[in-house]
């Protein structure tokens, strides 16, 4: 267990490593030049060059990815040089949002893709299968940032049901920090109102961010429901007597649950790049939105930055998965 | 189960000296794929993607013929007339530079099948080649490439499209080539998985023992029997691509004006919500139901080319 | 009195893309209590739509169009499924072919049980028991299908227990309700020999100690001998003849039945060799065509230790014999006939084919010796490639060997399928259209394309029904005469290799145990092994338990 | 700690019908009183005085900082601010500044002499943001403290622009910046998020891409225009980058003031009921910059075909009728401005002549034209451009650019496009701010990519920016724009006007076009309740 442990976290760490390096490349194909942005529209030649060699930029390609490859080791993503903040600093700080985004689109995408799944598959190329399946497959079709605006002025501007954009409302003071997701700091300082707003914010973000994911939960656990409940040991059970709502809704389900659970993995991080949408439609203060605005003034290290803790979570999350297969499948609990 | 009995028709005319026709030749292929139609039409849904995507091709291909306003996709303006609400006039209305939006979306499909097919077509090309590379070559060569994709794939595409397009520069061929770039790495995942699982069927070894090279077993035994997993995938990634390429342009990446494309035509329009809504909600719906289209056609023919998901 | 299970003219179809076909063709069985009754027939004969039918698990599409099936007096031909939970498992329950695929693989042994003793004691309307009383009962029922230590296996799962102790879950999982009728489908076929045999027994003593009501359904005559009185043979969805089962053995009246009897090979018959020596005259090159020497093998594991599977082993192989390889499971039969073939890489040793060293070939040479080599595998299903043509599979040889032209290839090809009694329409087919023994003939015609000198064979029919094994057997010998080839014959059954080798080896864990002729082999074996292995062939043939 | 959480889920669930129901507020209201919010579309990532500036960094630095002086007022005058009056020596190159003495740091400090020094000495040795206004005639030796509350700059050169650009200069606390210096920064890593200043306002909560939040202070030495009861109690600059998002706060009362709506937002905003819409005429200039020395547009006919093939109505419906057309250089509020006469209108005939005299009598090329990648309204002049010039049988091809790639692009002459829009804000009222765009030594800089080169140009913009007599000034600066106007080195657009739309509760409202485009002074708000 111990090595299996240890053999994950350098597998983790040479990932990690590998998408730095893969980023970093990436988002120096072109040459860009940040410090101009930075420095000011007049400023001369030598304020730019200032700023250039603040920040290595004035170095050449192959120092600078060493440079930056040594800092990432000691845990170091580089400065912003727009904000001149640490970048690691300031994705820490953006990361809560996004987690809790995206934590509460993927409880919505998993508590109505299950069941809706294992409707469809009961009732195969029935009335109900039909409609789940154009709906799912709406829902992976669905351009998000469309499909955003169209909520926002559905119910926040017409019925006025819920908040336009943002975290929480101007008045209200975020509740203490303790793991910076609102609706859960909000809880434990009791702050309920402070919590009611903030399920309100997130709302509609979330049913943004939750309807593709929700739709390939749902189809992968109709494919594999209708799988397992051909399966030979699913008829067995029939055969045994044992009744159909204990056959879907334990045995069957449990099986499917397998494939679904390595989708919500994949999700995870898909939900994680596609905040890069949401966040923009709903002014969301995470790190798609710090990205988003990182790239179009050409500030690369956020961008590399959030890619690698986006790649971050997502290994955690398909380590997570992982284990919970091990957890489920017996077969896999080897020593 | 066992297989229902498939050898209805075999047992039919005993040797003919007569050379025989056509369609007896092709017996098998013949009522595979009226098999396939069969199946394909019993679905509403496939049979709507079918719709949707034979409606988009026939716009892509014959759009700049029927449209009212040819014109309005090549910069024309009229701005006495812009932002005029859907009429007989301008059925989808008109955008901020008096654009007729119903030329712009029509002649849109265009811009958007050629995204679709360049995305998909470089992504399938790369994806597949190392892909079955990777799974018959094993040992370090597939390590190599299996590593680098993981690395892509661990790193959500449209996150890894966002900083390349940032790097390159906005554009449509930026764009286009960003996508491409971090798309292929699904390819290979999919066909060296089943390239593995193909790789250890008897018939690949009966091919090595008559004596084929590895080029001929790649080419005849391999890739045919990969095809079905990748026809699917790339009828989603047509519609997958697009989107993408769309949600690039909504952020202000994507195609550059004039050329209507419908990502780009969303984000501008974004802005003259929710007044002019009609200017939005075109465009959005041409994205929604031509990728609508072409996942339901996927989801239907993975119904009918993977024997896993059929029942018969 | 009224029998219990009683199946009137029952005629079932299954509707296809192609029309309906007719499964199950005016069925008539009459089961009283106490009865056993076997049921044998051939894959596709319908005896498993047959016994699911009983039990309303029959196939999708499933549509019966004439015909009952009533069971202790009540018509359950088209029960609504709500009252099938009555008879389903309780009153009528069945134990399935293949136990791993049975078991639900993520959850306990005994949850599984448990839960089936849930479910009975629901729909009897009596309650549902406390889990500790379920736990007591399950023990109870493993205990009684003879399992080892109850309370343990209990929390164990499927995948960490054997084939055989699957199967005797299964068993006690059907016997959970106390059924009026226990259908048994194929139980053993997915066994071992030797579990085979064990769990026949269990069967027997249970019926014996429950007086059991027992339908089983085997493609394996003998197994039916060993547990039922009564039996039935299907053959095309119809019953052709059902009695006694020793009058059925004895004195088989429908045509089928003695087709099916005359063709399980007997380990015990010293066969009439068809000699090819003496009919052909050897042509240039007698003595040895293929030699290995000191040919080992070695695989290393993920773990880093060795694994030896062929052990500095050599043989030589005259040209024009048959030259039998028989062995276990995991004896390196299969790895030796691929290396023969430079198919799997020797860790070291020498092959050397008509005078030529051909371990150290590569690239173009080694691509031109195989022509003079081929090799048919032991399951035809899975060595055509599905989406070429049986033309195509049966060309590709010559596409890939020769130049010629492709309508030379499509003449030779429909030559070939003459030549193994397949018609030339079937150059259009597609595997999945033939049978099994059609498609073994398919890949005989390809590996002949080249005309090659020997032929290996590894397990050619092992994968194919009894009646058609002898039908492949036979065709193997007229062929090798009429194209003098010489064979090397991979088989796992002692009849079989017993039946058609001039001269065998005995492999046991990569190395050979004994070697010689064939015939001398099984009057006197010498070595132990050999003799053990002889014996429980012998046991477990077919042929031996039709004469109880 | 979970079971605590449990608890609260299930409380919130009882509350949740009642907190529902709360009305949207209009400004908020706390304890304190009344606190403005603008909504605008660009963060604050630095708020250091020294180290950037753009219109809503700017905004807030105003608010918190104080300058020697300040301009005010529609046109733009410099007031009188931490400096009470100051002298200019004869020969322009001295000035000594004498401070106001009951000013204040928010942490209680004087503003003195030493402060004033400090700060340009910091801004000129950090060498970013503002320092180029300076640096070439301003050592920060220059600067020396005559007495607590007298100051004097020592100029290399006489500059009369001078003054234009010090209420950009912004005074810090160099008690406080010191005290927080790492590394011999000048305390740039704490004034990222702090303030050390004098201002109406200091910082409240800052949560960057959020929100900022500027308190105001009591007891500001200036005291409040408004007058001690109406003045707010401060004010949230909150981030909204959509401006649909941003219309509908203000329709909702959820914000007071927003910037950067559409055009047609505009128009279709003021007709709500309590919203009003300030609309006043700006400094900033448009134009399409050709690159004079290379490529198509080196040939001065093609140039001029150009301007006079384009459609300049059509730059004004762009605006929605709230722009008015360049009539020269120089925007018309700066000092010095004339309309030339003869400057290009859409005239297709003349367009045709040109063209007919040019390079490419017959048109049949493609030139580029590059606009900042999000800029809605270049990105619609590029639309309309391409459609003016069709009849020439020329094409456009529009493309978008980062700003940064495009000011390094426009950086040389061999890669500077054809044309390039750019937008230009001058930073001071004195006509040299625009003049200089022109001079040569501004080659390189983004707002002259048109590489003009005319040395007679030069020489007079040189002269007039030394001399301290206006009316020699005035003449230089006629000939300046007239000769400018004749050499077609850009296509002069337009003048777009300023515009915000804003409760109509929310007073005081100044306009000054010399600020940035949204930059608002925040210092004379107030809410008028009702």
């Amino acid at each position: 267990m111990l090595t299996f442990a240890f053999r994950k976290i350098l597998t983790l760490l040479g990932t990690m490593i590998g998408i730095a390096a893969l980023t970093f490349v990436i988002t120096n194909i072109a040459p860009g030049d940040p410090a101009r942005l930075v420095a000011g529209p007049n400023a001369t030649e030598d304020m730019v060059a200032t700023i250039r060699s603040e920040y290595g930029l004035d170095k050449s390609l192959p120092e600078q990815f060493i440079v930056y490859m040594g800092d990432l080791v000691r845990g170091d993503l580089g400065t912003s040089i727009v904000t001149t903040r640490p970048v690691l600093e300031e994705v820490m700080r953006y990361a809560p949002a996004t987690l809790e985004l995206v934590f509460v689109a993927m409880f919505l995408g998993i508590v109505i893709g299950v069941p809706l799944g294992m409707l469809s598959a009961v009732y195969k190329d029935g009335p109900l299968d039909q409609v789940t399946r154009i709906f799912s497959i709406s829902g992976v079709a669905l351009p998000a940032f469309w499909f955003g605006i169209i909520l926002q002025l559905m119910f926040a501007v017409d019925l006025e049901w819920l908040p336009v954009s943002g975290r929480l409302p101007l008045v209200t003071r975020p509740p203490e920090f303790v793991t910076g997701l609102l609706l859960v700091d909000s809880l434990i300082a009791g702050k309920f109102s402070t919590f009611w707003v903030s399920l309100q914010h997130i709302i509609l973000p979330a049913i943004v961010l939750s309807f593709p994911c929700l739709a390939s939960i749902l189809r992968v656990n109709r494919a594999e429901m209708i799988e397992v409940l051909q399966s030979d040991y699913i008829v067995a059970a029939r055969a045994h007597g044992i009744s159909s709502f204990r056959i879907v809704a334990l045995y069957a389900l449990k099986n499917a649950m397998l494939p679904t659970l390595a989708m919500i993995g994949l999700r995870f991080g898909w939900m994680l790049g596609s905040t890069v949408l949401v966040e923009t439609v709903f002014d969301w203060p995470g790190i798609g939105l710090y990205a988003v605005s990182s790239a179009l003034s050409s500030d690369f290290k956020p961008v590399v930055g959030v890619t690698l803790m986006i790649g971050f979570f997502f290994i955690v999350a398909n380590t997570l998965v992982d284990l919970a297969y091990a957890w489920i499948d017996p077969r896999l609990r080897k020593a | 189960m066992t297989a229902a009995p498939m050898n209805t028709q075999i047992d039919t005319p005993a040797e003919a000296s007569r050379p025989l026709t056509f369609r007896e030749r092709h017996a098998s292929q013949i009522r595979q794929w009226r098999l396939y139609a069969h199946m394909f039409r019993k679905s509403f849904s496939s049979m709507l993607g079918l719709t949707l995507v034979v409606l988009f091709l026939l716009l892509a291909a014959f759009g700049p013929l029927i449209v009212p306003y040819p014109e309005a996709a090549s910069g024309a303006i009229n701005m006495s007339a812009k932002l005029q609400p859907p009429s007989s006039t301008y059925w989808f209305g008109t955008d901020e530079m008096g654009a007729d939006i119903f030329s712009r979306v029509i002649i849109g499909a265009r811009t958007s099948l050629w995204i679709g097919v360049v995305i998909t077509g470089l992504a399938a090309i790369v994806g597949i080649t190392l892909g079955i590379i990777a799974g018959y070559r094993g040992g370090w060569v597939r390590a190599v490439i299996m590593r680098i994709t993981e690395l892509f794939l661990a790193v959500p595409g449209l996150a890894l499209a966002l900083a390349i397009v940032a790097a390159l520069g906005p554009g449509i061929t930026n764009c286009v080539l960003a996508l491409a770039i971090v798309w292929w790495p699904g390819y290979v995942r999919l066909v060296e998985a089943k390239t593995l699982s193909i790789k250890e069927e008897l018939f690949i070894e009966s091919a090595r023992s008559i004596g084929a090279k590895t080029p001929w077993i790649l080419w005849h035994h391999i890739l045919p029997n990969c095809m079905s997993p990748i026809i699917v995938k790339m009828s989603m990634d047509m519609g997958m691509a697009i989107l993408s390429a769309a949600s690039l342009g909504f952020i202000g990446l994507g195609a550059q004006p004039p050329s209507p494309e419908w990502g780009s035509m969303i984000s501008v329009a974004r802005t003259y919500m929710p007044d002019w809504w009609w200017y939005s909600l075109f465009p959005g719906a041409a994205i929604f139901l031509t990728v609508l289209g072409f996942n339901l056609l996927g989801d239907g023919l993975r119904d009918i080319l993977d024997p896993r998901s059929r029942d018969r | 009195m009224t029998a219990l299970l009683d199946i009137k003219n029952y005629r079932l179809d299954i509707g296809t893309f192609d029309g309906p076909v007719h499964v199950l063709k005016g069925i008539n069985l009459t089961v009283n209590r106490g009865d056993t009754v076997g049921i044998v027939g051939e894959s596709g004969s319908g005896k498993t739509v047959l016994v699911r039918s009983v039990l309303g698990i029959g196939p999708r599409n499933a549509k019966v169009v004439e015909g009952s099936i009533s069971f202790d007096g009540q018509d359950i031909t088209n029960l609504p499924e709500k009252d099938w939970t009555k008879i389903r498992g309780i009153r009528i329950s069945m134990i399935f072919q293949d136990p791993m695929t049975y078991l639900n693989p993520l959850f306990t042994v005994g949850r599984q049980i448990s839960d089936v003793i849930a479910a009975h004691e629901k729909a009897a309307g009596t309650g549902v028991s406390s889990k500790a009383a379920r736990r007591t009962r399950t023990e109870d029922l493993l205990d009684q299908v003879g399992l080892p230590n109850p309370s343990m296996l209990f929390s164990q799962y499927p995948h960490q227990l054997s084939g055989g102790m699957r199967q005797r879950i299964l068993i006690a999982m059907a016997l959970a309700g106390k059924p009026d009728i226990l259908i048994a489908d194929e139980p053993t076929t997915a066994l071992d020999v030797t579990v085979q045999a064990q769990v026949l027994d269990l069967i027997n003593s249970l019926v014996e100690k429950l007086n059991l009501t027992v339908i089983m359904i085997s493609h394996d005559i003998g197994a039916i001998a060993t547990v039922a009185k009564r039996c039935a043979v299907m053959y095309k969805g119809e019953i052709v003849e059902q009695g006694m089962t020793q009058d059925i053995l004895n004195r088989p009246q429908h045509e089928y039945t003695q087709r099916l009897l005359a063709a399980v090979p007997d380990i015990d018959i010293a066969p009439e060799k068809v000699a090819a020596e003496a009919t052909a005259a050897k042509p240039s090159k007698p003595g040895h065509l293929l030699e290995a020497i000191d040919l080992k093998k070695v695989y290393r594991s993920q773990s880093g230790a060795d694994f030896t599977a062929v052990n500095s082993l050599s043989l030589s192989v005259k040209t024009g014999e048959i030259f039998g390889v028989v062995g276990e499971s995991g004896s390196g039969k299969s790895t030796l006939a691929r290396m023969l073939m430079r198919l799997i890489e020797p860790t070291s040793g020498d092959i050397i084919f008509d005078g030529q060293n051909i371990s150290g070939l590569s690239g173009e040479p080694l691509r031109k010796m195989r022509r003079h080599m081929q090799f048919v595998f032991q399951n035809p299903h899975s060595a055509l490639n599905g989406r070429h043509t049986i033309g195509d599979a049966i060309g590709e040889p010559l596409r890939i060997q020769t130049n010629m032209s492709r309508r030379d290839i499509e003449a030779r090809a429909e030559a070939l399928l003459d030549i193994v009694q397949l018609p030339k329409m079937f150059k259009y087919r597609y595997p999945h259209e033939l049978s099994g023994g059609q498609k073994q003939r398919v890949c005989i015609a390809r590996a002949i394309a080249l005309n090659p000198r020997l032929l290996i064979l590894d397990e050619p029919t092992s994968a194919l029904d009894i009646s058609v094994q002898a039908q492949v057997l036979d065709f193997l010998q007229e062929l090798r005469s009429e194209l003098n080839l010489t064979y090397v014959f991979i088989s796992h059954n002692l009849a079989v290799i017993r039946q058609i080798c001039d001269r065998t080896i005995v492999m046991k864990r990569g190395e050979i145990v004994e070697q010689g002729d064939t015939e001398q082999i099984f009057m006197a074996p010498r070595e132990d092994y050999t003799k053990a292995l002889i014996e429980s062939g012998r046991k477990t043939s077919q042929a031996a338990n039709l004469q109880v | 700690m979970l079971g605590k959480i449990i608890r609260n889920i299930a409380i919130a669930g009882l509350l949740a019908s009642s907190v529902l129901a709360t009305p949207a507020g209009a400004f908020e209201r706390t304890d304190k009183g009344n606190v403005i919010v603008f909504g605008g579309r660009q963060a604050i990532p630095v708020l250091d005085p020294h180290i950037r500036y753009d219109w809503s960094t700017r905004m807030m630095q105003q608010a918190v900082y104080d300058g020697l002086v300040k301009y005010e007022g529609d046109p733009a005058e410099i007031k009188p601010w931490l400096a009470e009056k100051w002298e200019t020596s004869e020969d322009g190159k001295t000035w000594t500044f004498h401070l106001v003495k009951n000013a204040k740091f928010h942490n209680g400090d004087p503003v003195n002499a030493e402060a004033v020094r400090y700060s340009f000495e910091r801004g000129l040795k950090l060498n970013k943001g503002v320092a180029w206004m300076l640096k070439d005639f301003l050592a920060p030796e220059g600067i020396s403290v005559v007495d607590d509350y007298t100051v004097k700059f020592e100029l290399k050169g006489p500059y009369t622009p001078f003054l234009s650009f010090l209420p950009w200069w912004y005074i810090v606390n160099p008690a406080q910046v010191k005290a927080h210096e790492v590394d011999g920064d000048y305390g740039q890593k704490w004034l990222t998020d702090n303030e050390a200043g004098s201002g109406p306002f200091k910082l409240g909560r800052w949560e960057p891409n959020v929100l900022y939040e500027a308190e105001a202070v009591t007891d500001y030495w200036k005291g409040w225009p408004q007058g001690e009861a109406n003045r707010p109690a401060g004010v949230i600059f909150k981030i909204i980058r959509e401006p649909a998002a941003q219309k509908a706060a203000l329709q909702r009362g959820e914000v007071d003031i927003v910037e950067g709506l559409t055009p047609d937002d505009y128009v279709q905003i003021a007709r709500a009921k309590g919203i009003a819409i300030e609309d006043h005429k700006g400094m900033t200039t448009f134009g399409i910059k050709f690159n004079t020395q290379q490529g198509p547009t080196a040939d001065i006919n093609l140039r001029k075909a150009i301007a006079y093939a384009m459609d300049y109505d059509a730059l004004i419906q762009v605006y929605n009728g709230a722009a008015s057309l360049e009539t020269s250089p120089i925007p018309d509020a700066m000092r010095g401005h004339i309309d030339v006469p003869g400057i290009p209108r859409k005239d297709l005939a003349k367009a045709k002549e040109y063209l007919a005299k040019s390079g490419y009598p017959n048109g049949g090329i493609t030139l580029p034209y590059v606009h900042v990648a999000g800029l809605e309204e270049a990105r619609r002049i590029g639309l309309v451009l391409l459609d003016s010039l069709k009849p020439l049988n020329i094409n456009v091809e529009i493309k978008p650019e980062q700003w940064p790639n495009m000011v390094a692009n426009g950086s040389k002459v061999e890669t500077s496009p054809s044309m390039t829009s750019v937008y230009t804000t001058p930073v001071s009222t004195d006509p040299d701010a625009v003049a200089y765009q022109y001079h040569k030594n501004s080659w390189g800089q983004y707002f002259a990519m048109m590489f003009y080169d005319n040395p007679k140009v030069t020489e007079m913009i040189d002269k007039a920016r030394s001399s301290s007599n206006w009316d020699e000034r005035a003449k230089l600066y006629a000939d300046i724009q007239t000769q400018i106007v004749a050499d077609q080195p850009e296509v002069f657009g337009m003048l777009q006007n300023r515009r915000w739309a804003r409760r109509d509760y929310l007073q005081g409202f100044q306009f000054s076009p010399v600020r940035f485009t949204g930059e608002v002074d925040l210092y004379p708000l107030w809410v008028k309740s009702e």
